[in-house]
């Protein structure tokens, strides 16, 4: 009789699938298989068992090798580097649990932080474009049993969402979309002919980075006010057909991603899409939504917001909450050197940040609290090593249409292991010390 | 010596992301990330068979990577690397003031570079940031 | 008009927050009041006097106080913020904030100021000896009033999303301007002598644009209507004039639709 | 757990009938009590008020509407001052929406300890439990919505009473959920299609039925049930000119039906933010207060209670499961608009709003809300809300009790708007000249929403064996005569104990207190049926597998308050 356990939530992308069943040793220990996952999820619940992974905190050497530490050492030297700086950053917290996320807040809020999460290299375009014009949106189920035209910009699921398509959006039988991909028209824009393009009913191959002028030129096409003969590469009559295509809809989603949050214009690509969104429900229903990128993104949002106001880019510096995109942003901090240390959990800057950034971040007393060896733990001058959240240990965690979904544990994690929530804790307590509180 | 001047994006791919999880220490990441991916047609222009190591640079830096064929079909003139270490050596940082950094659509020049290694990840960073390996 | 001269004698280790650098907080304050008042770095609250010489007074009132920054400033941010009178002198370049939530008086930037200058600006005037950042003369983040009075004039270039959300007042820019000119403008006008990027007037509801220069890409929601002879900053040409976002809502006045203006220098 | 002695403060508690007079308050373990040793601490409250801790029928204080108001609107925070944490009090901020921390930090400087969540999607109860869980102090419950959701609209339209009630149960349960919410009964739905329900007998689209079946049915399910708490009905129509009659034909489906429950509650519907309900007129231009129409027939149905909504034109943040109308707000107002429609369960929308005294549909709506107040002949059964944000924020609270006890603080009001004239026209409220008493203002806030709520057992008087929840004011009804003095004295309470523990000394919060959430565990009959419909909608058409709904207690519940029901027959 297998040892399965089912309804196990994937931490990996911001799909947050909750259908996984694992299969474990007899002895509840190691995990064998990862059923239902795609790929990446899967790898990430296999590579939780790697025999080489690292299980101790080390604190790098002058000349480059490492020296073991033990965890207390690291929560003392962590507090120091924050008590020290007068202005430290405390990135990350997209790949942890609110729980997690929730402590940090409280070791930042005593050491003066500037926090911000992976939205600003991500979706943070998007969080100030609904800043601008807000968000008419919905869950990703009431797209699957209701939308008829579905919309990808700037995305490409079938590699960055490999379940989205086959559990929400394009494959599934919903409640009024009984004939599941027949019930739906498919849409993709994108510069490239992305396997997500290469499934779709149409597909607006348009030049790279005019993402703002199409998606005016859909709005102008709405209103039928008259367009030049191209707009962004794309021949007018496709534009009107794609508008008809989108007002003939009983319910339209637009999904968008790093396409076009990371392309010129950045925030008014979202912001303009929105418009698009808005108009659509003067004819018919219509919503869009982001496709989140690491699966707690879109949680460290939330609990910043009920905390402190803002969703990312949280300067707590001066004792209060303060926020602005281009000034309390992780890179501009960096790259202007606004601040003095670094923190960094559960994310990996030093392989997803311009270089120009991480050079920064290794000129200063830094620590990485990540389960993985990374360029950031490369560059950082401690590394801890903590526990995986969804497969060492459970916690809160929210979907990309800012579901709430209680991840679980699914084996122990490694002997003498933390989890992130208990280092932290640890930490908390070592600033309250050298705080005298 | 052939140089080509291309249109950079960068971004996910299902190879990226699986191997990320596996380890960025691993050689099956530099595999699947070390890559910039072209049409056949800038291929031609920049005189090379696919798989040589190129380099890509521009104002902001500069890295060595495979040259391969784009799977996802491109535009002639862009080109395409997994968003990693790699592609974050030459990505424009301008963030507009929004905080997001430029990462699709980075002017760079491409030359075939075939003698010159690919690093890992952790030893690309290392060196650009000027420390031991 | 009493003056009070602040001068930087010390680069500080990170940016300091100078939001005391307006006539309102330093009139009727001595020298010696000045140097203590605090200059936020980080976390830590250093006074005026760690990093900047004091000299001179602040008048009675904000109105007869006139306030000189000397050196360079490009580590201090939010002079002339939150300003309603009275006068301030820039003479180096500095960061953010310049004139922010200001809504009256006068500021002279002999150099370059940062990003996020006249945010919400209501009133008073702004020069700019060289470039402006970004954001300059856009609303707050969120918000939906931009600038809404006085008046801005650079004579570098601009930087991008300039008086995004803009209600009112004029800006003139000498040089150049980067990508997204008077998004979502609600009124107000914009010059710019040289070239713009694409993305002028995106989302405009109403609103003047004058464009001496080029433009890249023009936005497909503005239409040309015809010529028009006009005497703009001093020049008398004939405009292209066009009306948009045709694909933005817009208000009705006489049962006439009210667009926004782009007019193209021939 | 230290005892305390309240002396010589001039008490209001209407459930007791003690109104003014110098009386000792005594606490201990954590209850009121007869009285104390010699050794228990007191607390001089000569020339002060005391009553008992306030109790918030409707608010929209947690989960995931308010924090999309919180996170897109960074402006929002620059209209109050962000204050730093200090002694136990984290950093705090935000105005129309407040952080979790200033909320409850705001609750109590008001002398209010207990605050229900007015609207709870179910999808997202971990969400609101989260944010209830983080908010400091007061004692919260929250509202799951049913009137729009799926099981609820096919269940009352194959007319199974039974099946309604015992799905209703699992709900709470899975959600721990306090009570009954029921939004645009069958407008939001309706929603899903861009559409809406206007009138209680407009169809909703596929489901065929009408919004005055769900909310008939849901006020028989609650009685069934039992519940502390009657239906809690937004009706349809919100807002618009001529809504009155929508909202007199919806109070009219609760006439003959009697309360059953053992909480001492007597209505079977209570009906929020009734200022928003009561217009007259067909279009903006002839608007006009319909009040009169309201309050007569609230006043003359004992089975009926309602809170108003006051507007207290402020800019704020409008915020409801009421999707179809924040669309059609920000169609009005051209301002940003966030809209979550949630499968099989409800929606809800988002709209920033500025209440201008300059604009005289606002100052009505501001007059309105005054008025159904003032013609109340139980205040009992007339509850202070300001439906926080959407027509105020909680905080004025004690900016409207100024008004409702100072006919000199409403002439000022009018006297400052650009339309004074018209809308001293439209309403009847310029022509009334009634006061509220503290007594009445007691009733409105803390001992008739205790009872709607059935918690008077607990909470909304200072009857010895109740909550140690009292709230001591540095007001003196004798001497008192400048208006502004109720706002000040109201807006910052001198002394506040919950369960018996010292929160507020002396002004200062020196506590956190040790707030629980209350929820409600309704025990049912076995039902096969409605577990085999729950699992299959899971299977086919939520996204999320049953296994992974359920709130768990333990972590996002962590001092639950449980009432426990038996239902089964």
């Amino acid at each position: 009789m297998a040892n399965i356990v089912s309804d196990v939530i994937c931490t990996f992308c911001g799909t947050l699938c909750d259908d996984l069943e694992i299969e474990l040793s007899d002895d509840g220990k190691k995990i064998k298989e990862v059923y239902h996952a795609c790929a990446i999820g899967a790898e990430k619940f296999l590579h939780s068992q790697a025999e080489d992974r690292i299980t101790r905190p080390r604190m790098m050497q002058e000349d480059g090798t490492t020296k073991e530490v033990s965890y207390e050492e690291a929560a003392k030297y962590t507090a120091k580097i924050l008590c020290d700086a007068k202005k430290p950053l405390m990135y990350g917290w997209s790949s942890t649990s609110c729980e997690a996320q929730s402590v940090g807040h409280e070791i930042a809020e005593a050491v003066g932080g500037m926090v911000d999460n992976t939205a600003t290299v991500c979706h943070g375009s998007s969080l100030i474009a609904v800043q601008d014009v807000g968000i008419p949106s919905c869950t990703l189920g009431e797209a699957m049993n209701r939308a008829d035209r579905v919309v990808f910009w700037g995305c490409n699921p079938a590699h960055a969402h490999p379940r989205h398509m086959s559990r929400y959006s394009v494959y599934p039988r919903g409640f009024f979309t009984g004939k599941g991909a027949k019930s739906r028209k498919v849409i993709v824009i994108d510069p490239r002919k992305t396997d997500t393009a290469s499934l779709a009913d149409a597909h607006l191959q348009l030049d790279q980075g005019r993402d703002y002028e199409l998606l005016s030129a859909l709005r102008v096409a709405f209103r039928g006010e008259k367009l030049p003969d191209f707009v962004a590469g794309i021949p007018k009559d496709q534009i009107y057909e794609a508008a008809d295509l989108l007002k003939s809809g009983r319910f339209v989603i637009i999904y968008f991603g790093m396409g076009v949050t990371q392309s010129l214009g950045k925030n008014h690509n979202i912001d303009i899409a929105i418009a698009v969104t808005r108009d659509l429900n003067d004819y018919t229903k219509a919503a869009i939504m982001p496709m989140r990128g690491h699966y707690n993104v879109t949680g460290s949002g939330e609990v910043l917001g009920w905390q402190f106001g803002f969703p990312y880019c949280v300067d707590l510096s001066r004792g209060i909450a303060r926020y602005n995109p281009g000034e309390t942003s992780s890179n501009d901090l960096l790259v202007r050197d606004e601040v003095d240390a670094a923190f960094i959990l559960g994310s990996d800057p030093g392989a997803h940040f311009p270089i120009s950034s991480v050079k920064k971040i290794a000129q200063l007393p830094s620590v990485a609290i990540d389960p993985h060896l990374t360029p950031t733990t490369a560059v950082c001058k401690l590394h801890v090593p903590v526990a995986f959240v969804g497969v060492e240990v459970g916690g809160c965690c929210y979907r990309m249409d800012n579901v709430p979904i209680e991840s679980r544990k699914v084996v122990d994690p490694p002997e003498g292991m933390l989890t992130d929530q208990e280092f932290l804790t640890m930490v908390l307590a070592e600033v309250r010390k050298c705080k005298g509180v | 010596m052939t140089k080509i001047s291309l249109n950079l994006l960068t971004g996910r791919t299902i190879q990226q992301g699986s191997t990320m999880e596996g380890g960025k220490e691993k050689k099956a990441y530099t595999k699947a990330v070390a890559i910039i991916e072209m049409t056949p047609e800038d291929m031609k222009r920049l005189k090379v068979w696919k798989n040589t190591n190129v380099r890509v640079s521009n104002e902001f830096g500069s890295v060595v990577v495979k040259a391969v064929l784009a799977e996802q079909g491109l535009h002639s003139g862009d080109a395409y690397m997994p968003m990693g270490p790699w592609a974050n050596m030459v990505v424009d940082p301008n963030t507009y003031s929004t905080g997001m950094p430029t990462f699709k659509g980075t002017p760079i020049e491409v030359e075939v570079a075939i003698n010159e290694p690919i690093y890992d990840s952790q030893e690309l960073v290392r060196r650009a940031c000027g420390l031991k390996v | 008009m009493e003056t009070v001269t602040l001068t930087i004698k010390e680069q500080p280790p990170l940016f300091l927050e100078a939001e005391v650098f307006n006539p309102d907080a330093l009139a009727s304050k001595s020298a010696a009041e000045i140097a203590a008042l605090p200059l936020p770095m980080g976390k830590t609250t250093p006074v005026v006097g760690d990093y900047f010489t004091v000299t001179g007074k602040g008048g009675a009132t904000a109105a007869e106080t006139k306030v000189v920054v000397n050196g360079d400033l490009t580590k201090v941010k939010y002079i002339g913020a939150h300003m309603s009178a009275g006068e301030v002198v820039i003479n180096g370049n500095t960061d953010m904030y310049v004139g922010a939530w200001m809504t009256g008086g006068k500021i002279t930037a002999k150099g370059t100021i940062g990003h996020f200058a006249a945010t919400a600006m209501k009133g008073g005037e702004i020069i700019v000896e060289g470039d402006a950042g970004n954001y300059l003369a856009a609303a707050y983040r969120g918000d939906w009033r931009g600038m809404q009075g006085g008046r801005i004039h650079v004579k570098g270039n601009v930087g991008s999303d300039t008086g995004t959300f803009m209600m009112g007042g004029e800006i003139v820019i000498d040089g150049n301007a980067d990508v997204h000119v008077m998004t979502h403008a609600d009124g107000g006008k914009t010059v710019i002598k040289g070239n713009a990027k694409s993305r002028l007037g995106g989302q405009m509801v109403r609103g003047e644009i004058y464009l001496f220069g080029s433009v890249d890409v023009m936005m497909p929601g503005f239409n040309y209507v015809g010529d028009v002879e006009l005497e703009v900053e001093g020049v008398k040409a004939k405009f292209a004039e066009y009306i948009g976002d045709t694909g933005e809502r817009h208000p009705k006045s006489k049962g006439k639709l009210i667009y926004g203006k782009l007019y193209k220098k021939k | 757990m230290a005892e305390y002695l309240i002396k010589n403060g001039f008490v209001f508690d209407p459930v007791q009938g003690i109104n003014g007079d110098k009386k000792d308050i005594a606490i201990k373990d954590g209850k009121i009590v007869e009285s104390v040793g010699a050794s228990a601490k007191v607390i001089d409250a000569a020339g002060k008020t005391v009553m008992a801790g306030g109790v918030d029928i409707h608010a929209h204080v947690a989960g995931p509407k308010v924090n999309v108001g919180r996170n897109f609107r960074p402006e929002d925070k620059k209209q109050a001052i962000y204050e730093p944490g200090r002694g136990v009090r984290r950093m705090s901020g935000g105005f129309s929406v407040p952080t979790v921390f200033k909320t409850g930090y705001e609750y109590a400087n008001m002398g209010y300890t207990t605050v229900m969540e007015a609207a709870m999607p179910p999808f997202y109860a971990r969400h609101v439990h989260e944010e209830i869980r983080d908010t400091p102090i007061i004692d919260q419950g929250a509202y799951p919505v049913f009137g729009n959701n799926w099981f609820v609209l096919e269940y009352l339209k194959n007319g199974e009473a039974e099946n309604t009630a015992a799905y209703i149960s699992w709900l709470l349960r899975m959600t721990k959920g306090f009570a009954i919410k029921c939004v645009n009964p069958g407008g939001t739905e309706a929603w899903g299609w861009g559409l809406n329900c206007t009138s209680i007998h407009d169809p909703v689209p596929y489901f065929d039925i009408t919004p005055a079946e769900i909310v008939k049915g849901l006020i028989e399910a609650n009685e069934y049930l039992k519940l502390p708490h009657s239906m809690h009905v937004h009706s349809n129509n919100l807002g618009n000119p001529g809504n009155y009659e929508t909202t007199l034909e919806t109070l009219k489906l609760a006439e003959g039906i009697s309360a059953k429950n053992d909480f001492g509650r007597e209505q079977v519907l209570h009906h929020t933010h009734i200022q928003f309900h009561s217009y007259g007129g067909t279009t903006w231009g002839d608007f006009e207060s319909r009040a009169d129409k309201i309050a007569d027939y609230v006043n003359s149905q004992k089975n009926i209670t309602c809170d108003i909504g006051f507007v207290t034109l402020d800019e704020t943040t409008t915020m409801t499961a009421d999707g179809p109308f924040e669309h059609h707000l920000c169609e009005l107002n051209h301002l940003k608009w966030a809209n979550t429609d949630v499968e099989l369960e409800t929606g809800s929308g988002v709209v920033p709003y500025v209440y201008s005294p300059d604009i005289y549909v606002c100052g009505l709506q501001w007059a309105i809300g005054l008025e159904i107040a003032l013609l109340a002949k139980d205040s009992m059964r007339f509850h202070m809300t300001t439906d926080h944000p959407n027509a105020g924020p909680f905080t004025r609270y004690p900016r409207v009790m100024k008004w409702l006890m100072s006919a000199k603080a409403r002439d000022e009001m009018f006297a400052g708007m650009k339309n004074e004239d018209k809308v001293r026209d439209r309403t009847g409220l310029s022509t009334m000249d009634r006061e509220l008493s503290l007594y009445e203002i007691a009733m409105m806030t803390r001992a008739g929403t205790a009872k709607a709520l059935g918690l008077s057992h607990m909470y909304g008087s200072l009857t010895p064996g109740l909550c140690g929840d009292v709230a001591v004011y540095d007001y003196n009804p004798e001497t008192a005569s400048d208006p502004e003095a109720i706002e000040k004295a109201f807006g910052k309470a001198a002394f506040l104990f919950k369960q018996g523990e010292l929160i507020i000394n002396d002004g200062e919060i020196v506590s956190n207190g040790n707030k629980r959430t209350l929820w409600v565990n309704v025990k049912t009959n076995e039902n096969p049926q409605v577990e085999r419909d729950i699992a299959l909608k899971f299977n086919k058409f939520y996204t999320v597998n049953q296994n992974n709904y359920e709130v768990a207690a333990h972590h996002y519940v962590p001092n639950p308050y449980v009432f426990e029901i038996d239902a089964t027959v």
